[in-house]
């Protein structure tokens, strides 16, 4: 008994350690990616100096933070400057234990499921945690002492309030029509059909509520460079700045694995194994993300306000409204 | 130096007249008799002479048309070149005298005896084209006439001081 | 033949004795003034014959005189202007060689009036001969009492010299005279204070051209209603001496009732034109007149006729231009002199002349271009704002050129070259 | 109606710009990789400041302060003085090119063509001070943009010959000149 | 008060104002070249033309020769006019050379100013350019004629408004030329003016030639104090060098002109060898180590020898600060009062003249112009302080007389009388021609002093030359309205200027209105009298040293080896000293013989004040921060590249801070602590010294406060009954020496110019023919001058423009003679040897 908790343990372990390594390195890579993209939208070469292609450049970024200074403003607010950009990388790495990479896999006889830990409550786990990474991004700008960190704080918090309710509302579809709030569950739900078929609208909704909480183009108003110089990580350097950055690439491949498993039917595919399924999803979104960046202008502040609030909440209620009445009259 | 003759009658002059300055004109044309023209060394005696500063005898003696700063010939010759000389053949006298003495405006002949010097309408219009040799004048003018004159001239004066 | 006031002594080759002017009336005006008239009274007179000034600009000499105040500060000045240098003038010098009594004559005359304690004859160094007959006859007037101390018994005494100028067109200028005389650089000078507050060492001062003071004991002698009526014209009064030159048969100086037509003077007195040639244009007072067409043939010469036909009377030197003249060749050569002559003390004259000049010598070798026309106009029209009337004067024949002549200035820019040079 | 046709609206130009970028995704980049390939510049480009020559080889400068005047961070400081034979020359002429923004404005306002704007622009370096260019390092053994220009010869003063012998010049006037 | 309109604007003028200065009172500046305010309208240049539209006079006229009538209605704007204005400018841009990058006047150009207001920006004119060939025209003065406009403003200055007849115009018409008949130095001392007034480059500042550009340098408002005038100056500084120094104006002391001596002396502040480190002996030390050593020496000194054992020199030459806080220095550590003047006599002349200038007598510049009789008093305007020369030309030329009384050979430039009579003669001729001009009943209105003066004073001089030519001037002065007495203070006697204000009183008692000017010898010399309360001088310290009372001397900004007649005795009077404290900015030759030496800074450094000899406190601001020149330090090279704080070579502080921080070290406690502020200094002068009380201490310059002791409550007439006799009383067999002063060479700052260096004339020994004939001396004969303490060679100039009985020697740079045992020196006759 013990040594199965032992042995159970060491799996988790492994299974953390290869999943840490993966995303880390994917989001680094996910830099390089999204670099090369908008340089060739935009008819450049893009990195191309480290190494072949430049695919060394993550390495070369790494040790360029690393190394960088890492300078505190003299009036900030030491200790939960130092702290803010932890917060944001660690609640992007937290979100991913929930996400379920695959079906499961059985080795030496054991049945290993693909996700870290298949909470039964996953989905109020993601949007938990999506509403705490916040404080990173508001403690950061407030501790910066600066009145454009300050700004981009607070934007960041007034955006992730405004946008963290259409979000869960756009996936309460995804709920009833699973019928559980475990991701596992809902991938699984999807296996014949997935829900983009049945909810596009609420896929729609989760897209954009979603491109506004990771506070991407076009829905970046608390870094808005021009504005704000680079909003609440203005004063940062070095490896505290790249966490943050770090975050931000995480939380994009978080999101094109949500958006894969509530909506895309996660691992489920045919022909290729599941695990390729599911990152060729994640692929797409990540790639779409990107697409979109070097398309859309940064929208104006007020428009983004109303669009949370006056387009996409009523939508939502509505969304539910009609879903739940389908759903109760199908059954 | 001037020479005491010279000197004294200048001097006197000079002491009967209530503004010695209304002179200066008449003392810059004696030494320029004197000398020829009006030597730098004139400019300083009569600077003494009136008590004024060669910057003031200067400032007339350059001013003026008849006050030769420059050595000049035995004999200047103004030649008219007002509107009716040249109505009437200015250029073809002044041509003549080039062409004769071979000089210039404003030059002097190798053996000193002529200056060509163009002048304002010398205000001998009825006897143009004129031209005045040493306060003499001579017109109208005709290539001939010109050359009477200037043999004339260099026959009956007195070899000149200062050949060039 | 019309009456010879001024000329009644011209002798050919010769120069009238005392002897011969006395013969004539001569010095009887300063005895009758000396012994009958008071200065006022003689002033009068003068103001009367209305004599205007002979020098140009015409001003009449017994309101001058009038300028000095009663009791303006002893010593004053009387200046004789004998510096005449206006190209085609040379009236001065048949003057001071036919007759110079009547000039020291009409000087006491004009010093007696002004109380002036001390005349100066100013001479230009062209008319050497001149200041030397004047010196000589000066003396021979003071031998025979006429200068000198308390003149006649009289208790006025007047003393008179010869004054060489260095020789410079400025010089005859009024102002810049009295500046020449007291031996510093003639520069105009302009009122306040007048010459006659303030002019030779700073004492009242009259300057006088010698063809005023030379009407003045014939007036004095015949009375104004003689010297009016000697004119041809009701404004005008007196003779004039019209010289003459330029493209016509018998050039030289004459003695003519004011107000001769111009085409009699030319025609009947100076024998014409010469054979082949035409009148195209005159300046009818020296080169700071403007051209007179063939328009204007029949002017009436004196003050207010050619002020009519806006030209000036000037000396009353008839410069005959023929239709074989070049007006523009004939214009920068005036301007030359007026380059040359200007005194460099105000900036239109001492640069804009030359300026103009400039523009004129690339017309008339060919380099002219139409946009210099316009340029010329201008700068013609700014010489009038300079200091003296030296420039004005300078910039009539330039303007009249353009006014009467365009013609003649197009064919030069349109032709690249002098259309009367081969 | 007019909410749907704007949405419709909006909802294409959504879609025509991505398709826009998608297009260009596919297309060739333009970049040129320098430095492997340089490519040539205009020789109007605006970079480095050299002090060039007279045709004679006199240093053209004659430290007269327009550019020091005009230049619109102060990069540029001299010190004119005289040369023994009177001519005007800048004893030291510094440009310090950590601060010059390459406007060109001193280029313009230089009288005697002396100071010009180079297409060469590759000055970077590790020390600042390197940045701060004397006049040894400026001056260059020719003309520049133009070779004839010899301000000297137009000056109306007298330094590359007597008074009255340069360009569009009358001879000096002779104060003693017996002519009119 | 003619009342009239320019440009749709109202203005009430005086009569007899153009219309250009009643433009410039609204703010309209009429371009203008030949007009300059100092020398009036003249209408050459014809560029001030503008359009009177209505009014006594109509059309395009020059507004700087129609004075201003009422109803005129002026246009400066209108077409005509404007396009008259730039038919002028493009007329004298003809010939102008294309030359402003190597020209010093580019920057502050006038021409270059109108030619881009005026619009002139295309040639039209297709012809050749005039040249002119240059003069060299001295060490000041760069002449570059082919620039010139012909504005004829230098020959008017020069000529009418100077009264020197070195330069002119020559030739004519398009050809005018300006300059000297030949090559040559200037003559007037006022040449440097000629480059202010150029409205052009024509001549430019030759020693600033190319050292940069007028928005390069640093300017400022300054003081002149190369003479007691106090004239106002612009300061021009550039890379911790002072470059150049221009005129400024001033309504009531300078006018719109300097004198070269004040144009070119200011070099000593960047002098070489001026000494900017503390030095203990010859070793350099900072500034606060010299402090610190300076005041372990004084205690010592003072606990041994007790606080009378230490004496201090301070200079006339000195500001106020200084000055001042000398004395109060002195006076909280109990020390003897410091001493300004060499000698009891020049110490009572001075403190005599200030005691009597008062309020109503004491005359500006500006007003002596305005006078129409001048009486000079043992004066030498041009030598002693050239302006007063011009400001004294300006009343010659309103036609005033002007006479004076001096026994050197004086020259003006312009007619005046001179009447030269010895030294003790100066006050009986003076009184004579007072007595002469002035009713007894005026003096009887007076009181009974001024009749005891009156009647004690000589009516008659016995000279019979003088005494005849006298008739006529007491003529002149009996019909003048507003006769002013310049009274000197260097040659007369101890009396003398008590008699020179008594006469004035007595003149103002008859004429209604009466001015006194007094000459003192240097720029601070009013207010050191004012400062100093007795009247000790360098010559008591000097035996109380050899007496060995006085151990310790401080010099603050002196150098008395300069004005100390003995020299060798002062040395020898030194070397005994333990302690011998300089402060100074020269290289003086007490500063090498210094123990402790402090670099103090000069008037261009620091913010400081002057009073004039007319009682005039002025202010001066400071024109660089100090330092030495960048361009001594790199050697003509480029500026060495380094980033520091300080400033090279920038130690030097204001004396009077190294004072009160000195001060501060050696007080006891409980003694008043000195701060460095500026105002405390001046509030502790106005405390102590009434009188500058209404001086406000403001960051403007005021120029019209005056101190004046003078105000009714000294006691007038006080020399009763005893003025000098005078009259040929002397013995045959000697000769008085009179030492003067030489415009170049004298004044002690302006010594150390290189510039001025270079026009000084050498030294020479002027003597009346009469004397020279009893000696047998020929002009220009080198002689010997055997004086108490050796001889002196130098030249002989036999002048007869000065009183027999004396001879006349400048106190000269290169002249050592300081071999003077005591004044008045008298030398033996045969002595004079060639």
């Amino acid at each position: 008994m013990l040594l199965e908790w032992i042995l159970g343990f060491v799996f988790l372990i492994v299974k953390l350690t290869i999943v840490l390594i993966i995303l880390l390195t994917v989001a680094a890579y996910l830099v390089w990616v999204e670099r090369k993209l908008l340089g060739r939208i935009q008819a450049r070469y893009g990195p191309n100096r480290a190494g072949e292609f430049g695919l060394l450049q993550p390495l070369a970024d790494l040790v360029k933070l690393i190394t960088k200074e890492d300078t505190v403003p003299q009036e900030a607010n030491k200790g939960i400057f130092l702290l803010a950009p932890g917060v944001v990388g660690l609640m992007a790495l937290l979100i991913f234990a929930v996400v379920p990479f695959g079906s499961g896999v059985t080795l030496w006889g054991r049945s290993i499921p693909l996700v870290i830990t298949d909470l039964n409550v996953g989905l109020l786990f993601i949007l938990a945690l999506s509403s705490i990474s916040v404080y990173g991004i508001a403690l950061g700008g407030w501790a910066s002492n600066s009145k454009y960190s300050l700004l981009g704080g607070i934007r960041g918090a007034a955006q992730m309030i405004s946008y963290e309710v259409p979000m869960g509302l756009s996936l309460v579809p995804v709920v009833m029509l699973a019928r559980s709030f475990s991701l596992v569950e809902i991938t699984n739900a999807q296996s014949a059909r997935p829900f983009i078929f049945v909810q596009p609208v609420s896929f729609i909704l989760f897209l954009i509520a979603a491109l506004a909480e990771i506070k991407r183009i076009p829905f970046d108003l608390p870094e808005a460079e021009n504005e704000l110089g680079a909003g609440y990580h203005t004063e940062y350097s070095g490896m505290r700045f790249g966490l943050f950055f770090l975050g931000e690439y995480i939380t994009m491949i978080i999101l094109g694995s949500l958006i894969a498993v509530f909506f895309l039917g996660g691992w489920h595919g045919p022909l290729l194994p599941p695990i390729i399924w599911f990152l060729l999803k994640v692929g797409i979104i990540v790639f779409t993300l990107i697409w979109f960046r070097a398309t859309f202008p940064r929208i104006r502040y007020d428009q983004l306000m109303n669009t949370g609030w006056k387009v996409l909440i009523p939508i939502a209620l509505l969304n539910i409204v009609v879903t739940g009445a389908l759903v109760l009259g199908t059954s | 130096m001037l020479s005491e003759e010279l000197l004294e009658p200048l001097q006197k002059r000079i002491a009967e007249t209530d503004h010695p300055r209304e002179l200066v004109v008449d003392i810059m044309l004696a030494l320029q008799n004197h000398h020829g023209y009006l030597s730098d060394q004139a400019v300083e005696e009569a600077a003494r002479l009136l008590d004024m500063t060669p910057l003031e005898i200067e400032e007339l003696a350059t001013f003026y048309d008849f006050i030769y700063r420059e050595p000049v010939g035995r004999f200047v010759i103004h030649v008219c070149d007002g509107v009716v000389c040249w109505m009437n053949g200015y250029d073809s006298v002044l041509n003549h005298l080039f062409k004769k003495l071979g000089i210039k405006p404003g030059e002097t002949t190798e053996d000193g005896f002529f200056t060509i010097l163009p002048t304002a309408c010398i205000g001998y219009c009825d006897l143009s084209p004129a031209m005045l040799i040493n306060g003499r004048a001579y017109g109208p003018l005709t290539p001939e006439k010109i050359d009477g004159i200037l043999d004339r001239l260099r026959s009956e004066a007195p070899p000149p001081r200062m050949a060039r | 033949m019309y009456p010879q006031v001024i000329f009644q002594n011209r002798k050919p080759n010769r120069i009238a004795t005392i002897d011969e002017y006395r013969q004539s009336g001569g010095y009887q005006a300063l005895t009758m003034a000396l012994q009958k008239y008071s200065p006022k009274e003689v002033q009068q007179a003068v103001v009367d014959a209305n004599l205007q000034g002979r020098g140009g600009a015409g001003f009449p000499a017994g309101l001058k005189w009038k300028s000095v105040a009663d009791d303006a500060p002893f010593p004053r000045y009387l200046i004789t202007n004998i510096d005449e240098m206006e190209p085609g003038t040379f009236k001065d010098r048949i003057m001071a060689h036919a007759d110079p009594h009547m000039i020291i004559e009409g000087t006491i005359l004009a010093g007696y009036v002004v109380s002036a304690e001390k005349g100066i004859i100013f001479v230009r160094p062209s008319y050497e001969s001149s200041a030397l007959i004047l010196e000589r006859e000066i003396r021979i007037a003071q031998e025979a009492g006429y200068l000198g101390q308390n003149i006649m018994g009289s208790n006025f005494s007047f003393d008179l010299i010869v004054h060489r100028s260095g020789g410079r067109y400025i010089c005859g200028e009024g102002t810049a005279q009295i500046n020449a005389i007291m031996g510093m650089r003639a520069h105009p000078k302009q009122p306040p204070p007048r010459s006659t507050e303030k002019g030779l060492w700073d004492q009242p001062t009259v300057l006088n051209n010698i063809e005023t003071l030379v009407n003045v004991p014939h007036i004095v002698r015949h009375g104004a209603e003689w010297f009016k009526g000697l004119a041809k014209t009701k404004a005008s009064s007196g003779t004039k001496l019209y010289c003459v030159s330029g493209k016509v048969n018998r050039p030289g100086c004459y003695e003519l009732p004011m107000g001769t037509p111009l085409r009699e003077i030319i025609e009947e007195h100076a024998g014409g034109l010469l054979p082949g040639s035409e009148f195209k244009a005159c300046l009818p007072g020296g080169a700071s007149t403007c051209f007179l067409g063939k328009e204007d043939y029949d002017v009436e010469m004196d003050f207010e006729g050619l002020k009519k036909c806006r030209n000036r009377l000037g000396t009353g030197a008839v410069i005959v231009f023929d239709q074989k003249t070049c007006l523009v060749g004939a214009t920068l050569n005036l301007i030359d002199f007026f380059v040359r002559e200007s005194c460099g003390f105000c900036t239109p004259c001492r640069e804009g002349l030359p300026f103009i000049r400039d523009l004129l010598w690339r017309i008339e070798h060919g380099e002219g271009e139409e946009e210099f026309i316009p340029i010329l106009h201008r700068m013609c029209a700014h010489m009038w704002k300079s200091y003296c009337a030296f420039a004005p004067g300078a910039s009539m024949p330039v303007t009249s050129l353009l006014d009467h002549f365009p013609e003649e200035v197009h064919e030069h820019i349109s032709q690249k070259k002098c259309p009367f040079k081969s | 109606m007019g909410t749907i046709k704007n949405l419709a609206e909006g909802i294409t130009a959504l879609l025509k710009g991505l398709a826009t970028t998608l297009k260009i995704l596919s297309r060739k980049p333009v970049t040129e990789q320098y430095p492997e390939y340089r490519r040539p510049l205009p020789a109007r480009s605006r970079a480095v400041i050299v002090l060039t020559r007279d045709p004679d080889g006199e240093e053209r400068c004659v430290a007269c302060y327009l550019c020091s005047a005009v230049c619109p961070v102060s990069c540029i400081s001299m010190q004119s003085a005289e040369r023994e034979d009177g001519r005007r020359y800048p004893r030291w002429f510094r440009i310090n090119f950590a601060r010059c923004i390459y406007c060109g404005l001193c280029e313009e306002a230089c009288p005697t063509l002396a100071i010009q704007l180079t297409p060469n622009f590759e000055t970077s370096g590790r020390d600042i001070l390197k940045l701060v260019y004397e006049k040894e390092d400026l001056l260059v053994n020719h003309g520049g943009k133009n070779n004839e220009y010899n301000f000297y010869k137009r000056a109306g003063v007298a330094m590359v010959g007597d008074k009255g012998t340069q360009i569009n010049e009358d001879k000096p006037v002779d104060l003693k000149s017996n002519l009119p | 008060m003619p009342k009239l309109k320019i440009d749709g604007l109202e203005i009430e003028v005086e009569r007899g104002t153009k219309v250009i200065e009643a433009a410039a009172r609204l703010g309209i500046i009429i371009p203008r070249f030949c007009f300059h305010p100092g020398l009036g309208p003249v209408g050459a240049c014809r560029v001030c033309a503008v359009k009177f539209e209505e009014g006594p006079v109509k059309g395009v006229q020059m507004s700087c020769m129609t004075d201003a009538q009422d109803g005129m209605v002026v246009s400066t704007t209108d077409e005509e006019a404007a396009d008259f204005r730039k038919h002028v400018i493009e007329w004298l841009m003809m010939n102008h050379p294309h030359d402003c990058p190597v020209c010093d006047e580019g920057g502050h150009c006038l021409l270059q100013d109108l030619t881009v207001a005026g619009g002139h920006g295309i040639r039209r004119y297709l012809g050749k350019k005039r040249t002119y060939n240059d003069q060299y025209l001295g060490v000041f003065v760069q002449h570059e004629m082919n620039r010139c406009i012909q504005c004829w403003r230098c020959r008017r200055f020069y000529q009418e408004f100077a009264g020197y007849r070195d330069l002119g115009a020559l030739q004519i018409a398009h050809h005018t030329y300006f300059g000297r008949a030949t090559d040559g130095q200037l003559e007037s001392p006022f040449s440097g003016n000629i480059i202010d007034i150029c409205p052009t480059g024509v001549y430019t500042d030759k020693p600033s030639r190319f050292t940069g550009r007028r928005w390069d340098f640093e300017r400022g408002p300054s003081l002149c104090i190369h003479c007691s005038l106090g004239c106002h100056i612009i300061t021009s500084a550039r890379y911790r060098e002072m470059t150049r120094l221009e005129a400024r104006f001033s309504e009531s002391v300078n006018g719109y002109f300097i004198c070269d001596r004040g144009r070119y002396g200011f070099y000593y502040t960047n002098h070489p060898e001026r000494p900017r480190r503390a030095r203990i002996r010859t070793e350099e030390v900072s500034l606060d180590q010299a402090i610190q050593t300076a005041a372990q020496k004084i205690i010592q000194i003072n606990q041994k020898n007790g606080p009378k054992a230490i004496a201090c020199l301070g200079s006339a030459r000195s500001c106020v600060e200084n000055q001042a806080m000398l004395i109060r220095f002195c006076r909280v550590q109990g020390w003897n009062e410091p001493t300004y003047f060499e000698t009891p006599t020049m110490a009572k002349k001075v403190k005599r003249a200030v005691a009597r200038l008062d309020e109503q007598l004491a005359v500006s510049m500006r007003e002596i112009e305005k006078a129409d009789f001048i009486l000079a008093v043992g004066a030498d305007p041009v030598n002693e302080a050239p302006m007063l020369a011009l400001a004294m030309r300006q009343a010659f030329r309103n036609e005033a007389t002007i006479v004076v009384i001096d026994p050197r050979p004086v020259f003006l430039p312009f007619e005046f009388e001179h009447l030269p009579v010895a030294p003790d003669d100066l006050e009986p001729c003076l009184t004579a021609l007072i007595k002469g001009a002035v009713h007894r009943s005026a003096a009887e209105k007076m009181g009974e002093e001024a009749l005891r003066f009156y009647d004690t004073a000589p009516a008659e001089y016995p000279d019979a030359p003088i005494k005849n030519r006298m008739v006529k001037i007491t003529q002149k002065l009996r019909q003048s309205r507003y006769p002013v007495i310049i009274c000197g203070t260097s040659i007369v006697r101890e009396t003398t200027p008590d008699v020179a204000a008594d006469s004035a009183l007595l003149l103002r008692a008859a004429r209604g209105r009466a001015g006194l000017f007094y000459l003192m010898s240097e720029a601070n010399t009013f207010g050191a009298a004012l400062l100093s309360s007795e009247e000790g001088s360098v010559m008591d310290v000097v035996e109380s040293i050899e007496k060995g009372s006085v151990k310790g001397l401080m010099l603050v900004e002196s150098d008395p080896f300069r004005s100390f007649p003995d020299y060798e005795r002062l040395k020898q009077a030194v070397d005994k000293l333990d302690l011998f404290l300089v402060m100074d900015y020269l290289p003086s030759f007490a500063a090498r013989l210094a123990h402790l030496f402090f670099p103090t800074q000069t008037l261009f450094e620091m913010e400081t004040s002057f009073v004039n000899q007319e009682g005039r406190v002025q202010f001066a601001t400071s024109a660089y921060r100090g330092g030495i020149p960048i361009s001594q330090i790199s050697a003509g090279g480029h500026p060495l590249r380094v980033f520091r704080r300080d400033i090279p070579g920038g130690e030097s502080q204001p004396a009077w801070q190294i004072l009160a921080k000195l001060a501060n070290i050696i007080s006891l406690p409980g003694r008043e602590m000195f701060s460095l502020s500026k105002n405390e200094l001046w509030s502790w002068i106005a405390k102590e010294y009434p009188i500058f009380a209404n001086v406000p201490i403001a960051d403007e310059l005021p120029d019209d406060v005056r101190v004046h002791l003078a105000q009714g409550r000294e006691k007038l007439f006080p020399s009763g009954g005893q003025i000098r006799s005078g009259g040929l009383s002397r013995e045959n067999s000697t000769l008085e020496l009179v030492m003067g002063d030489w415009t170049f060479g004298t004044e002690e700052l302006s010594t150390y110019s290189k510039y001025l260096q270079q026009v000084e004339k050498e030294p020479c020994l002027f003597m009346s023919p009469k004397d020279a004939s009893m000696l047998g001396l020929k002009d220009r004969e080198r002689i010997t001058l055997p004086l108490d303490k050796g001889r002196l060679e130098m030249e002989l100039r036999i002048v007869d423009t000065m009183a027999p009985g004396v001879i006349v020697m400048p106190k000269h740079r290169q002249l050592a003679w300081q071999k003077i045992e005591k004044w008045p020196v008298k030398v033996a006759m045969g002595q004079i040897r060639k």
